[in-house]
């Protein structure tokens, strides 16, 4: 695929980007699982599964269930540890020309510095602050509700890092933009939203939840309203840049997080159901812009009129 | 070799029973590389719902042809709209997905019950000429379409039905010791629901005669990214069903 | 249709249903509607449309959009005004024999006490509290998202009428259980959940909201997993009968919501796609107890099996 | 008249040209009362995506055959569903909804505009065997494939077109003051897009004829009970498109 860079490129919080195309936290993998159906070099970055301190086995039983135009799932942060990712994948990611966002989960707030000191090493483009995954019952979810607690995770990470430190959201509260504001101002670079939204699925034969984990994150097309809406919220209210996702199927799905105000996009459950997604996406909104004579993507971020 | 995403040109939809049906695909890429025991992850719908891909087992291969045939039972939405596609028509397929079966040996037993037969005639296409010997198991005879899928590639062909409307009334672990005791085999290849599995893997070691097992799990990506689909295994780490299986040897892999 | 009324009765709150599948306010106009379509004496009760004090014209611009699996509206709480409600629409509707349950929305929590107190009128079988509309500026939403002041709500609203009062929640909220216990606290008889989540929609051709009010409420199957999770929460934790909704399209559906502790459920936008959908679905339920041998719906409620 | 919520059989399904396309149903349940102006909810799919019924005026009535035809325009997903029925199938429908034009008057024009012309066919006929006289306007001679649909029940056609590829260039506005000087009309029924129909009321006010129009609003229930279509009315009140509607007197309603 010939993108047009100079038309598509990003610049969020340091983080070059050749399209505003990244791919989700959880949901891509390392990228290299998907190098053989996409051109890993024309991916805006790849966001890797949720790391933390120690090998995380994840939850036992069905992680996944398919629900109307979404899904569910319950991985619960399965992953081979900080130290197996420095030495053995990032290596491997490297040897595309992709940014690599590392998402990170601790227990602790302690933990989340600790992760932050290690991941210091070449390679690494920036730091996604996973304080919003349902699926833990540990801590997780607990930092993603609460202003305060959130803040604290992203100033003791700023502590532990000079890489551009992604806040990401829970959409389960009362008040995003709370959280929002919280994350700023405690020095996150940008922000990305939303992560799942916590769903269930009941076996009606078994009479048995459909998931291990009784409860799991839903994603995919079904909370796309939900998603703009909370990227408009937010990008409103901020000034550092808002990454959209949740839903995004197609080019005409990426526009409209961009409009809403979002910088620049991922992709996630759509990976699942067409590998090619994240650069026909970017070539998608290229076409988009291209037919109305506009000839960087910045120009639309939150261009929506409300009023 | 790079794993297609292809549009594959659906050349043959026929039905076996109410409910089972056989796809066959004109696709030459996907044909040159496959391996028995590894799968399609077939997209069914452009629609948001069902949203995900369906793997199906490669059942067959004409090589001559550069077609490949996957055979499916109708269980719910997303085979409901597989089942639905015409000849003519294009499937949406990525794969050959995950690692088959390691051919090896000189006397394998094939053991398979309801549709996990599937990747098993492909497997015994690829043993010949090598002798090969298969034990199926179906509920009843209408479910027992596939000897003539097996016609040429295999002679050996033992059957149970759990209500004995054709071969031995039962399943196949009440045959299987027998089989074993008799049959000096050196490798067992078995493809069926957990429990059928898990029988045939107990005689396995009881004999001490190494056995290959093919699993189904839930999976999103198919590709190894999502780990919907990882079990434990017995040196502690974690396997991913669509990566390093679907075949594993038993013993490998545990929380199956 | 011959529902199996001994099979298939509930009793919430003193309200007796011959059919634990109600409508959902705002999906069903005031039942007399959809009476070409469906028999109104089989259907467990007609929740009627919000209804205010003085009469609303609602929001103005287009009020729905169409999202995967699903749908936003912003009708704004058009209705006729508490007064019209009572000398001419109840009426008709109590030409049928089904209980008529009035949701209601104040701008002010003394509102929410005037309107039950002016509904103390034969043919209101009970009072739900709709606190959780997402579309109305004023009051509404800020009541269903501060378990206080949803508690003050119901408090006044206990003191001004006899009827059995529902608390209709309000998805949006950090921690569902505890706007629950806030209301059973305060003496809430029933619990209906879940009412729309907050959604937006752009139209990516002329950069505008879809929505004549830039956010809506999203509803349909989409939102179903939530709707369950948060089902199976609440009923977990209150004494008080839960009624369960969102995205029942189906018995199965219906049946997952019973399992999950809703003692009786509501069909909202199914109503638009299939105007029979009530009915078809009490007979849907009543054909899975009686495959299964159950000679009461209420030997299911609840009984989902998480451990 | 009871609505009908039944699922009609699809006897015929032809294009007009590229987007535009004429479904025929067989139903009599629907055929027996409809008046001109009413329209179909359609069920266009039996999956979740899209959810919506799709409205579509009533465009012809066949009271012997006891069919009715819906002329519609492909523009989204929801039509694009409606499309591939297939003649012999099956499509969900209630109806007839909402309130048509009122029949009178002696000397009545019928002004229609893009796919707003559609319930004016059935009107027509209708109207016979008074004569009827009927303005037409479209994009181009491709879009104009309506006055084989007035031939039967009306002589008096006058076509524009904005490029001048069939009748007068230009649209029915510019030549709607000449005709209304000299056809003597005592009533005018138009449908089509907002601004024609503005165009149409301004003259119709102009000259004092009474005036009818047929609105569009994006619709959930279709029967009155959602309150999705509603628009202000002179007096104050609120009118539902679905129910009270489409069909307004010019000066009813407001906001349109
Ligand atoms: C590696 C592999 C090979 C397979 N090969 C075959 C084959 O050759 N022939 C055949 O008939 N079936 C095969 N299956 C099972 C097949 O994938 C399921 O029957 C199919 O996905 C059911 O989809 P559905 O929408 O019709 O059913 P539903 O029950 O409606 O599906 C609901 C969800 O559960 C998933 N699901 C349901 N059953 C299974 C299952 N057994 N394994 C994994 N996911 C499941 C579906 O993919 C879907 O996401 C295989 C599964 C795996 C993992
Ligand atoms: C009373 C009435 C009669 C109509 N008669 C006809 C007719 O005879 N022929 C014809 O071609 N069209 C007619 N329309 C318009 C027709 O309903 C829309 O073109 C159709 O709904 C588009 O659906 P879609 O999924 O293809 O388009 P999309 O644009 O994908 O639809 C998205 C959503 O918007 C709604 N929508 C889009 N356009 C309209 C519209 N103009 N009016 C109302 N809702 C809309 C759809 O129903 C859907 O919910 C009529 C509309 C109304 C209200
Ligand atoms: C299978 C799966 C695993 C996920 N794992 C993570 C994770 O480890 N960390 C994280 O922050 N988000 C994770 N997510 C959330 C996604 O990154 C994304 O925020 C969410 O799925 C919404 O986007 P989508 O609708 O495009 O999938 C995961 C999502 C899925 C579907
Ligand atoms: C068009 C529309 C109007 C609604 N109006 C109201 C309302 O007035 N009061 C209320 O409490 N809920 C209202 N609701 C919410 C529904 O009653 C229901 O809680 C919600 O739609 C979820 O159920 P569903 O997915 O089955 O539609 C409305 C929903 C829709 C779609
Ligand atoms: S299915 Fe995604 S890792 Fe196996
Ligand atoms: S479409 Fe529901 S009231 Fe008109």
């Amino acid at each position: 695929m010939m993108l047009d860079y100079q038309q598509l490129s990003v610049d969020i919080a340091g983080i070059k980007m050749k399209t505003p195309v990244m791919t989700g936290s959880g949901t891509f993998g390392f990228g290299v699982e998907y190098a053989d159906y996409v051109d890993l070099n024309s991916v805006g970055a790849v966001v890797v599964k949720g790391t933390t301190l120690q090998p995380r086995a994840g939850n036992r039983g069905q992680r996944i269930a398919e629900t109307p135009a979404g899904m569910l799932n319950c991985i619960g942060l399965e992953n081979p540890g900080v130290e197996e990712f420095i030495g053995n994948i990032l290596p491997q990611i490297n040897r595309y020309d992709v940014p690599v966002i590392v998402n990170i989960a601790g227990n602790t707030v302690e933990e989340y510095g600790q992760l932050a000191k290690l991941l210091n090493v070449p390679g690494v483009a920036g730091i996604e602050l996973n304080i919003s995954c349902p699926n833990v019952k540990q801590g997780g979810l607990a930092f993603g509700t609460c202003p305060d607690s959130a803040a604290t995770v992203v100033e003791i990470v700023k502590k532990n890092t000079h890489l551009p430190v992604i806040a990401k959201l829970s959409p389960n509260v009362t008040d995003i933009v709370a959280m929002a504001a919280a994350v700023e101002q405690a020095g996150a670079d940008a922000i990305s939203l939303i992560n799942t939204l916590i769903g269930m699925a009941i076996d009606i034969h078994s009479w048995r939840p459909v998931l291990g984990n009784v409860i799991g994150g839903l994603s995919g097309p079904a909370i796309k309203p939900v998603a703009v809406r909370m990227v408009w919220q937010v990008a409103k209210a901020v000034k550092i840049p808002v990454i959209g996702m949740g839903g995004i199927m197609t080019a005409e799905d990426a526009v409209e997080f961009l409009l809403a105000g979002a910088s620049a996009v991922a992709v996630g459950t759509a990976n699942f159901v067409n590998p090619g997604t994240a650069t026909e996406i970017a070539q998608g909104i290229s076409d988009y812009l291209t037919k109305r004579g506009i000839t960087q993507v910045g120009q639309i971020v939150g261009k929506v009129q409300t009023e | 070799m790079p794993k297609q995403h292809v549009q594959a040109k659906v050349v043959q939809h026929i039905a076996y029973n109410e409910d089972v049906r056989a796809i066959t695909l004109f696709a030459p890429s996907l044909v040159r590389d496959s391996q028995p025991g590894q799968f399609i992850h077939v997209r069914v719908t452009e629609q948001y719902h069902p949203l995900l891909r369906r793997p199906i087992s490669i059942c067959d291969i004409d090589h001559e042809q550069q077609t490949m045939t996957l055979v499916y039972r109708i269980i719910g939405e997303g085979t409901r709209l597989l089942a639905a596609v015409e000849p003519g028509g294009l499937l949406d397929c990525m794969g050959p997905l995950g690692n088959g079966f390691i051919l090896q040996g000189n006397r394998p037993l094939l053991v398979g019950g309801g549709m996990g037969v599937a990747p098993l005639v492909y497997l015994a296409r690829m043993l010949c000429p090598q002798p090969v010997e298969v034990l199926l198991g179906a509920r009843s005879k209408q479910e027992m379409f596939w000897p003539e899928l097996f016609a040429a590639v295999c002679k050996n062909i033992h059957i149970t039905t759990d209500d004995g409307s054709l071969g031995t009334r039962g399943n196949t672990i009440d045959v299987l010791p027998q089989l074993i005791q008799t049959g000096n085999y050196d490798m067992i290849y078995t493809c069926g629901p957990n429990p059928m599995m898990r029988g045939v893997v107990e005689q396995a070691q009881k004999y001490d005669i190494p056995c290959q097992i093919s699993l189904e799990k839930h999976m999103a990506c198919g590709v190894g990214a999502c780990l919907s689909c990882t079990c434990g295994a017995s040196d502690g780490k974690r396997r991913k069903v669509c990566t390093d299986g679907p075949v594993f040897w038993a013993g490998e892999v545990t929380e199956w």
